[in-house]
């Protein structure tokens, strides 16, 4: 069967879906980063893909991504120093107990 | 071209469900780097071979690295969590809702025309003009990604060393 | 204008010289240090003298003398004050008769009491502020017999109450001084109220208070108009008027009902009761009556002489009765002042100006010689004041005994005494005025010639009691007099003391021939007021009058004289015949007690009750207010804070808490919540944009 | 690749095989020559390595095994093969054995694009510097993998230690490299080789020969050894202080592989440093039609020797410096340098006449070259202070 | 000299004030004597307006400068008969009272500031023509009062301080409210201007077209004769409350009782007076009807200030309280001559000059008991310095231990009691010479509290100075130079008018005889008005 767009969408569909299963099951919070990081490429993933079956001819998805990654990088790195930063106050990275910011 | 599709799916969908489903934080890790890979190897088999260099650049070599510095400053040095650790309270609602969710896209993967568009092999795309285009007509956004990383990296950076000013 | 009534007129313009230079001597005085003892004495003897010269240049001047022997010499010198409104204020001095008398008795007696004061004052430290006063008194008294304006008269008439208040009090550190002073003054300044209205109801009426002044216009010459109108209490304006001034004089003089102060002024030093409560400003009450005597004759039909009259005879015989109890030497004095006075105003109420004054000035002598010989008996004893405690004087102080002789003859009415002749005048005017008073005044007569009896045997006669612990053992009052010694003999006085004592007794002596009818047809009568008819003589109370007073003498003698008392314990021997009555008497008929129950207890009980209206009626109002404003308030602040607002508030913050806390246990805090919250939220949306 | 495949269709007996077949074949040789031939080079590395050290130390190398020695490699290889190969108990199996693969793996990948001739590159990517870089993380990852899975404290800290130093170097690294591809315009490997032909003999257009060109080379270098912890920078395996660093729980064959995966990737540096800056294959005689190539192949292995060479030459007398050095020397000297160096290579680009260009370039780089040792250098070695002795 | 010289008195405290501001807190020598030495200027310029004053020449020193156009209010000072005994007063007493303070130490900025606003306060109320800025200034006056009383205060001084602020304040509200009416029928708030009206009847027309006005509006029933009686009672009140007259004066005794020694000075010196001269200035000429009409209560209130005042004294065993009944006391002789003066007796011979008498009495009275009180008050504080205690019976014999001090007081207290030869008894004869003929009744009424006067004075005097000396006191010190200079000048002025009172009556003559006179040919119609 021909490589069509909705392969690739439903696949990136699966990932960003395990990514947030991830996210929302996971006690870890650099757990819960890895995720966020899987989403973030099932949605870079989607982009590419649109670049190549429908626009290719245009440089927009391919700069979108590229801005995408960046984004990705540096909030991950921030996410992380951010993880790191409140272990050494909490002396544990589970999400649930970082509550401080409570209503 | 299709199986290599589908291989690199499989692979890249094992990466994703180890990389959330396993107990071990390093072997979680991995199963990222693996997923990571995986997208690489996705955008070579779309033609975006800048992308994949890219990915693996990116992402392999600083956030996959990133995380693993992260998870040692963590003090979680063996990375073993115990099944109670690793679920969190109402773990289930979680899992409902990303099925829902995946529900919901699939969905509408499916009903979306466009979405039955087969692949047209392109021809690969020069990172010259990538460079021109960047510097060229969307230098405001290139810039402003220049003044985010610049940000990141000093909060980042911050927010780390505080601590060691602190203790001393 | 002849060249006499130039010379008038000149030295009228000079009289204010005469209150001048005790004034500057106190003014000087009272910034001087305590140490300045002799020379403030010299400083007031000295003004004195010069007054006393003037005075008597003045009375010369006024002499029925030379060509002009018929009409009154008078003159006087006004000058405005201060204007207000478009009239003017005026002051005045007048020269006549009158004051030229008073003036000169004043000055000379004065002076010789100054001397006296000297030695009496001698060991206290206070000396130089004593002169001061003394010669601030001088100088107002002085004023007072010159003022030709009855408002300068009346300041004057207030200052010498001020000064007599500051000498009473000299010994302030004494209670009993200082409730004195304070009485004497109050009680005159009741007095003065009555004075007071008389001048502004003079004021309104004739439109100035100048006695005498050249237009004719003066207050007193249209004494006469005023006696047409109709005044209070079926008097005539004049006859109000008098009335009025009449009460002010009682208050001054210590008449019946205004009298309790002079006996308690004798708490002050000797020569200050013998210059002040014996001789001039007791007097100046009747000096005062004797000069507006123009108004209380102006209406004959007014009742206000007889008034005058009846006060007089009252005092004097309520008085007398006093003396004769009393155990104080001072005391005795005192009382016998204060029914003499009785005997003046009596003689003026029953129209005899002349007898009045006459006596006035005669009594002045005499009394200020017994009061001085007092003073030295009190000086010589070491401050004892107490009679029952001395006796035998006659050996130790044979001088003041002489002269204290002589005074009490006078007082006594011994015929060729002062005293015989002008009490005889005043007899036999009242005689003619009303029979009855007579009756009463010869008794009274009787009864001074008594006690003075008693006096003399109780403090010259016997032994010396001195030194012991009298019947009940209180200490007598005055100094702390024992001075470790207690059987000091007695000693007679330095000269500056006795002297003035020979002086005064001289006067005693002689004075009397010039009020005499028998001599000249009574010059004094003549030189005082030529115009007033001379009373016919009546022989007969010349002669009772002699009879009473010998009787006197003789019943003073045969209780005293026969038997004197050995020991100071023993009870006086009247005290055994009279019993009840005596202490009665000595009790001062209980009158202090009576206006102490009475005003005195009123005024307090009415300043407390102000008080209170003030504390509870007023505050009380006013704390009510305050509460009511406060009670308001609070209950806005209930119904309508609590109940309205606060309740509908209430109840919609609450609706809002609770709509906050569900939403805040959505708000955990917990990352992965809201990530749930957002998807869920996702689906939701997307499925809406597929199955609308 | 491409070349390989046409090379193949025009040899006559093999030219008509079936496409694929070709391709495939196209697709062998390369890989093949890659697999075999840089591991075989590594071999006598390891080899003339310890005899130059020997000569620099005045001793004399491995000349026990074959006649100066050649067959030592053979016998080490062998002796690693055969010996026992332990796996520490608390370690992670899975992690632990997969380490050793990961190093070796990017190594080799790294040679897949290095132009060893004119039109002789295995890959020809438009982005393979670009690649280059990408896979040398890769090795990162390995060294934290082998350090962690062993559950050694030591191998941990030399694990982190040299992971901090490989991403502190990378980023100078990169930055030398980005010189030459802005004075190229390409990331491929092979316009960069092409862009360094002509001039006298093939030679003067060497970038090496321009200020920015040589600094680059510098850097570069220095960026190379510090990502494959080589001597100045080989902290990670100082014996003295933490052990063997990472692999010290490896042994038998997983160390060899240990052992290879680093060297390659020495010599892949090398190589693209070759490329970058030494004019890859061209060298006098390179432009001929057909020789050319070979001959230009032949300049390549000259060149690479020759760095190699060097960087033993580096190891043999520079000592080893010490971890804060370490870092401060890359983040307060190296990374401005490069900074500095690019915006030179700019302006030389802007200024007209080559030669004043090169020199105000020369200038403005030595200049700041001098400022910046001066400012980071220490302001004198401290005497070492120890602890107890206070 | 045609500066604006009242300007200049008023405010040279207020630049004083904010010299003392501008000074460092510690610098107590200097911040004293700024103030004194600013308080001196306003009490020289007085003088030299004194010396330019011509008593016959009515409203002096005018300055009328146009303030708020809007409200056609105009900043109009003046000095007549009547203010300028007051405005000289004023410009004695506090730089005396400032000496009195001279050895304070704590919180002295504030207190001299506090003073010299005070004494702004005061010139501004006795210069001001222009009920809009005189309120000003009669508020200012209040407020510094409130705080001298409330933190230099003795012992229950919040109680007193609030009760004294929120008296005066609650009767200037109705006042206030007065005016409001006057301003809405006649547009202006000028004291002369109002005068004419009053007068001329035109304020009563005035206010007959607002009151028909308000019955439009509001639909109620309003009398025009009913209005202005209440707003003569309001304004009434207010200045009741500040003399103070009988049922109203129970603020002052606390207020005294707690005031520091300057504080009580000022106090009774001259903050009554204002209420006095408030009558003068402000219900006298502008409710002439209504004073007329309302007399006898009036008359009533008066002498029963005299009276209850003096038998309240009598019955104080606290030394300043009794002073402060003094002050009721006398304060009800000045209302006695003041309402003597406007009552309506034709029969009387002389009337005028009768009534004369008694307004310059009361004005002259008005000045004496400023002395005197300020003497009295004073030495009170010299003795409370000294012994902490006000209380008269625990005073004994103190004559022994403080001669001059008793010799000071003694004259002081003969000056208040009205001896003649001291300045007293000149403004009391004046007020009962002209009070007796024109109401008799009320003038004998009087007379009692003239006794009492003499009685609860004398009581004082007895207690604190003579009898046994109190064995607590026996090493007080006397007067010290500062004092006793202080005492030398009130004496100075109590002998100086005793004697020779022409110079003070000049002053306040001619305009006692202008107001008598405007009182005197009152159209008929009002006269018929008289109960």
């Amino acid at each position: 069967m021909t490589l069509t767009l909705g392969h690739y969408l439903g696949m990136s569909a699966i990932l960003f879906a395990i990514g947030l299963a991830g996210a929302l099951t996971r006690r870890n919070a650099i757990n819960v980063l890895m995720s966020i990081e899987i989403m973030f490429n099932a949605g870079i993933l989607n982009l590419i893909a649109a670049w190549h079956f429908r626009y290719f001819e245009s440089l927009t998805p391919q700069l979108f991504a590229v801005f995408a990654v960046t984004i990705a990088a540096a909030e991950s790195a921030l996410g992380l120093a951010l993880v790191i930063a409140v272990y050494r106050h909490y002396r544990s990275v589970n999400v649930e107990e970082m509550t401080a910011l409570r209503g | 071209m299709t199986t290599a599709f589908w291989i690199i799916t499989i692979v890249t969908l094992l990466g994703a469900l180890l990389a959330v489903t396993l107990r071990n934080l390093v072997h979680c890790v991995l199963s990222l780097i693996l997923f990571f890979l995986g997208i690489a190897g996705h955008y070579f088999l779309l033609r975006a071979d800048f992308f994949g260099t890219v990915q693996i650049l990116i992402y392999i070599g600083a956030v996959a690295v990133l995380i693993l510095f992260a998870i040692m400053l963590t003090r979680n040095v063996t990375g073993e969590e115990g099944p109670r650790e690793i679920l969190g309270m109402k773990w289930w609602s979680g899992a409902v809702i990303a099925a829902l969710v995946a529900g919901v896209l699939l969905h509408a993967v499916r009903r979306d025309a466009t979405a039955a568009v087969a692949s047209s092999a392109p021809k690969p795309l020069s990172v010259a003009d990538l460079g021109r285009a960047l510097v060229g007509d969307w230098v405001v956004p290139f810039e402003g990604m220049a003044v985010l990383l610049t940000a990141a990296l000093i909060g980042a950076v911050v927010i780390a060393l505080e601590e060691v000013q602190r203790r001393r | 204008m002849s060249d006499h009534a130039q010379h008038l007129q000149q030295l009228a313009a000079q009289q204010w010289l005469i209150p001048f230079f005790p004034l500057v001597a106190a003014a000087i005085q009272s910034l001087l240090p305590r140490s300045a003892r002799r020379l403030s004495a010299t400083l007031t003897i000295l003004a004195m003298g010069m007054s006393c010269l003037l005075a008597a240049r003045a009375f010369w001047a006024t002499l029925p003398v030379g060509e002009q022997h018929d009409e009154v010499a008078r003159a006087f010198f006004n000058f405005t004050w201060f204007r207000f409104g478009t009239t003017a204020l005026e002051f005045g001095f007048i020269l006549d008769p009158l004051t030229a008398g008073m003036a000169l008795m004043v000055a000379f007696v004065g002076f010789w009491i100054f001397v006296n004061a000297t030695g009496y004052m001698a060991e206290d430290e206070n000396f130089t502020r004593f002169f001061c006063f003394l010669s601030l008194f001088a100088a107002s008294m002085l004023g007072l017999v010159v003022a030709n304006n009855l408002l300068l008269l009346f300041m004057c008439w207030e200052l010498v109450g001020l000064c007599s208040y500051l000498l009473i009090g000299f010994w302030y550190f004494k209670p009993s001084a200082a409730a004195a002073m304070k009485k004497a003054f109050i009680t005159t300044r009741v007095g003065d109220i009555g004075f007071f209205i008389g001048i502004l109801m003079l004021y309104q009426h004739t439109g100035t208070l100048t006695l005498y002044n050249a237009e004719g216009t003066g207050a007193l010459q249209q004494a006469g108009s005023l006696g047409q109108l109709a005044g209070w209490w079926g008097l005539s304006l004049a006859g109000t008027i008098a009335l009025m001034l009449f009460i002010g004089a009682m208050g001054k003089s210590a008449q019946f009902p205004l009298h309790v102060w002079l006996p308690d002024a004798m708490e002050g030093p000797t020569p200050v009761s013998a210059l002040i409560h014996a001789a001039t400003m007791v007097a100046a009450g009747v000096f005062m009556v004797g000069r507006m005597f123009a108004l209380f004759t102006a209406n004959a039909g007014d009742w206000v002489m007889d008034f005058v009259m009846w006060i007089g005879c009252i005092t004097a015989l309520f008085s007398a009765t006093i003396a004769v109890a009393q155990f104080d030497i001072k005391r005795v004095l005192a009382y016998s002042t204060c029914s003499q006075l009785g005997f003046m105003m009596m003689a003026l109420g029953a129209g005899g100006l002349v007898a009045g004054q006459f006596h006035l000035l005669t009594h002045a002598f005499f009394k200020a010689l017994l009061f001085l010989g007092s003073g030295c008996v009190i000086i010589g004893t070491h401050h004892e004041q107490d009679m029952r405690r001395m006796g035998g004087l006659r050996k130790y102080m044979p001088i003041t005994f002489w002269c204290y002789l002589v005074g009490m003859l006078a007082l006594a009415g011994v015929p060729p005494f002062a005293g015989f002749f002008s009490k005889d005048e005043i007899l036999v005017a009242t005689y003619h005025h009303n029979k009855l008073a007579w009756v009463l005044a010869t008794a009274a007569a009787f009864l001074t010639a008594f006690y003075m009896t008693r006096q003399m045997f109780m403090v010259f006669g016997g032994t010396w009691r001195g030194g012991q612990h009298d019947a009940h053992g209180n200490e007598t009052t005055g100094h702390d007099e024992h001075h470790g010694h207690a059987h000091h003999e007695p000693h007679e006085v330095s000269w500056n003391m006795w002297l003035p004592l020979v002086v005064l007794s001289v006067f005693a002596v002689f004075m009397g021939w010039l009020g005499t009818p028998w001599l000249a047809g009574n010059l004094f009568h003549h030189y005082l007021a030529p115009e007033m008819p001379a009373p016919e003589h009546a022989n007969i109370v010349v002669v009772l009058s002699v009879v009473v007073g010998a009787a006197g003498i003789l019943l003073g003698w045969l209780i005293y004289g026969r038997r004197p008392m050995q020991h100071a314990a023993e009870p006086d021997p009247l005290a055994g015949t009279l019993g009840g009555l005596f202490t009665v008497l000595n009790r001062k008929w209980y009158v202090d007690e009576l206006y102490e129950a009475t005003i005195v207890r009123a005024t307090q009980a009415l300043g407390t009750l102000f008080r209170a209206v003030d504390k509870l009626v007023v505050d009380g109002i006013l704390h009510a207010i305050a509460w009511i404003w406060w009670g308001v308030s609070q209950l806005f602040r209930w119904i309508g804070d609590e109940l309205i607002i606060n309740g509908g508030f209430d109840a919609g913050c609450e609706s809002v808490r609770g709509g906050g806390r569900l939403l805040a246990r959505l708000q955990n805090g917990r990352v992965q919540t809201y990530l749930r919250v957002m998807a869920l939220g996702a689906v939701v949306l997307v499925a809406i944009y597929f199955f609308r | 690749m491409e070349a390989v495949y046409h090379f193949l269709r025009s040899l006559r007996w093999v030219g008509d095989w079936p496409q694929p077949v070709l391709w495939a074949l196209a697709f062998a040789v390369p890989i093949v020559f890659v697999v075999v031939v840089f591991p075989l080079i590594f071999a006598y590395t390891t080899l003339v390595e310890r005899k130059a050290l020997g000569r620099i130390q005045n001793r004399l190398g491995p000349n026990r095994v074959g006649r100066w020695g050649i067959l030592q490699p053979i016998a080490d290889g062998l002796k690693l093969l055969i010996k026992e190969d332990i796996v520490p108990a608390k370690a992670d199996r899975v992690v632990h054995t997969l380490a050793p693969v990961i190093a070796v793996i990017p190594s080799l990948m790294l040679f897949t694009v290095i132009p060893v001739g004119s039109g002789l590159i295995p890959v020809n990517l438009n982005i393979g510097l670009l690649f280059v870089f990408a896979i040398s993380t890769g090795s990162v990852l390995a060294l934290f993998m082998g350090g962690w899975a062993s559950r050694n404290k030591f191998s941990l800290l030399g694990a982190m230690r040299s992971v901090a130093q490989v991403v502190s170097y990378e980023v100078p690294m990169v930055l030398a490299a980005v010189v030459v591809v802005m004075a190229v315009g390409s990331l491929s490997t092979v316009d960069i080789a092409a862009a360094q032909a002509g001039g006298w003999a093939n030679v003067t257009n060497w970038f090496v020969f321009r200020p920015w060109g040589f600094v680059g080379l510098v850097l570069f270098l220095m960026g190379a050894m510090a990502e494959s912890a080589r001597t100045p920078f080989d902290l990670p395996e100082a014996e003295s202080e933490i052990i063997a660093g990472y692999h010290t729980e490896y042994s038998g064959f997983k160390f060899a592989l240990f052992q290879l995966g680093e060297y390659l990737a020495a010599i892949a540096m090398a190589g693209v440093t070759v490329t970058l800056f030494l004019g890859g294959y061209n060298g006098p005689g390179c432009e001929l039609p057909v020789v050319g190539k070979l001959i230009g192949m032949g300049w390549f292995f000259v060149k690479l020797f020759a760095m190699i060479a060097v960087i033993i030459w580096i190891r043999g007398t520079w000592p080893r410096i010490r971890v804060d050095q370490l870092m401060a020397f890359a983040w307060k000297l190296m990374l401005p340098m490069a900074i500095i160096n690019l915006i030179v290579a700019a302006l030389y680009h802007y200024i007209e006449p080559k030669l004043l260009a090169w020199v105000v370039s020369a200038g403005l780089l030595v200049l700041s070259w001098a400022t910046l040792s001066s400012l980071s250098a220490p302001p004198h070695l401290q005497k070492r202070t120890y602890r107890y002795w206070a | 000299m045609n500066a604006p010289i009242l300007s200049l008195i008023t405010f040279a405290p207020f630049v004083g004030a904010l010299v003392v501001l501008a000074l460092p807190k510690e610098a107590d020598r200097a911040i004293k004597w700024v103030a004194l030495v600013s308080s001196l200027i306003s009490s020289v310029l007085a003088v030299i307006a004194l010396a330019q004053f011509d008593p016959a020449g009515g409203l002096q020193f005018v300055e009328r400068v146009r303030w708020i156009p809007a409200l056609n209010v105009d900043y109009h000072l003046g000095v007549d008969g009547l203010s300028m005994g007051m405005v000289l007063l004023t410009a004695l007493i506090t730089p005396l009272a400032l000496l009195a303070h001279w050895k304070l130490i704590e919180g002295v900025k504030l207190f001299f500031v506090l003073f010299l606003f005070l004494q702004v306060g005061m010139f501004g109320v006795f210069t001001a023509l222009n009920f809009f800025h005189w309120f000003i200034f009669w508020e200012i006056g209040l407020i510094p009062m409130f705080f001298l009383i409330r933190i230099w205060g003795a012992e229950e001084r919040h109680y007193a301080s609030l009760k004294f602020f929120l008296y005066t304040l609650a009767g200037s509200l109705g006042m206030l409210l007065a005016f409001a009416f006057i301003y809405l029928a006649t547009e202006n708030f000028d004291f002369v201007a109002l005068q004419q009206q009053a007068a001329s009847g035109e304020l009563r027309r005035a206010l007959g077209v607002l009151v028909t006005d308000i019955e439009r509006v509001t639909g109620s029933e309003w009398d025009v004769g009913t209005l202005l009686n209440v707003m003569f009672w309001a304004t009434f009140l207010g200045f009741a409350i500040k003399v103070p007259i009988w049922p109203f004066h129970t603020w002052l005794p606390d207020a005294h009782t707690q005031a520091p020694t300057g504080g009580s000075m000022v106090l009774a010196a001259i903050l009554l007076k204002m209420g006095v001269y408030g009558f003068l200035r402000i219900v006298l000429p502008i409710f002439p009807d209504q004073v007329v009409a309302n007399l006898t209560p009036l008359l009533l209130l008066a002498v029963a200030s005299v009276v209850l005042g003096a038998f309240a004294a009598l019955a104080q065993n606290d030394f300043k309280r009794l002073v402060a009944y003094s002050s009721v006391n006398h304060m009800g002789y000045a209302m006695l001559g003041i309402f003597a003066a406007v009552a309506f007796a034709p029969d009387v011979k002389d009337v005028v000059n009768e009534k004369a008498a008694a307004l310059n009495g009361a004005i002259l009275q008005m000045f004496n008991h400023g002395i005197s009180s300020a003497a009295l008050f004073f030495l009170v504080g010299v003795v409370y310095e000294r012994t902490h205690t006000r209380q008269l019976d625990e005073y004994g014999g103190l004559r022994k231990v403080l001669p001059i001090y008793a010799g000071v007081l003694g004259i002081s207290m003969f000056s208040s009691l009205g001896l003649p030869g001291l300045n007293g008894f000149v403004g009391e004869f004046l007020v009962f010479k002209g009070a007796f003929p024109v109401v008799p009744w009320a003038a004998m009424l009087s007379l009692i509290g003239l006794v009492v006067t003499a009685v609860f004075l004398l009581q004082m005097m007895q207690k604190v100075c003579f009898g046994p000396l109190n064995p607590r006191w026996a090493e007080l010190p006397d007067m010290t130079g500062r004092e006793l200079f202080i005492g030398a000048v009130l004496m100075l002025f109590m002998f100086g008018i005793g004697i020779y009172p022409q110079p003070m009556l000049a002053l306040s003559n001619d305009a006692a005889l202008w107001l008598i006179g405007m009182f005197e040919q009152r159209p008929d119609a009002v006269l018929t008005m008289v109960p």
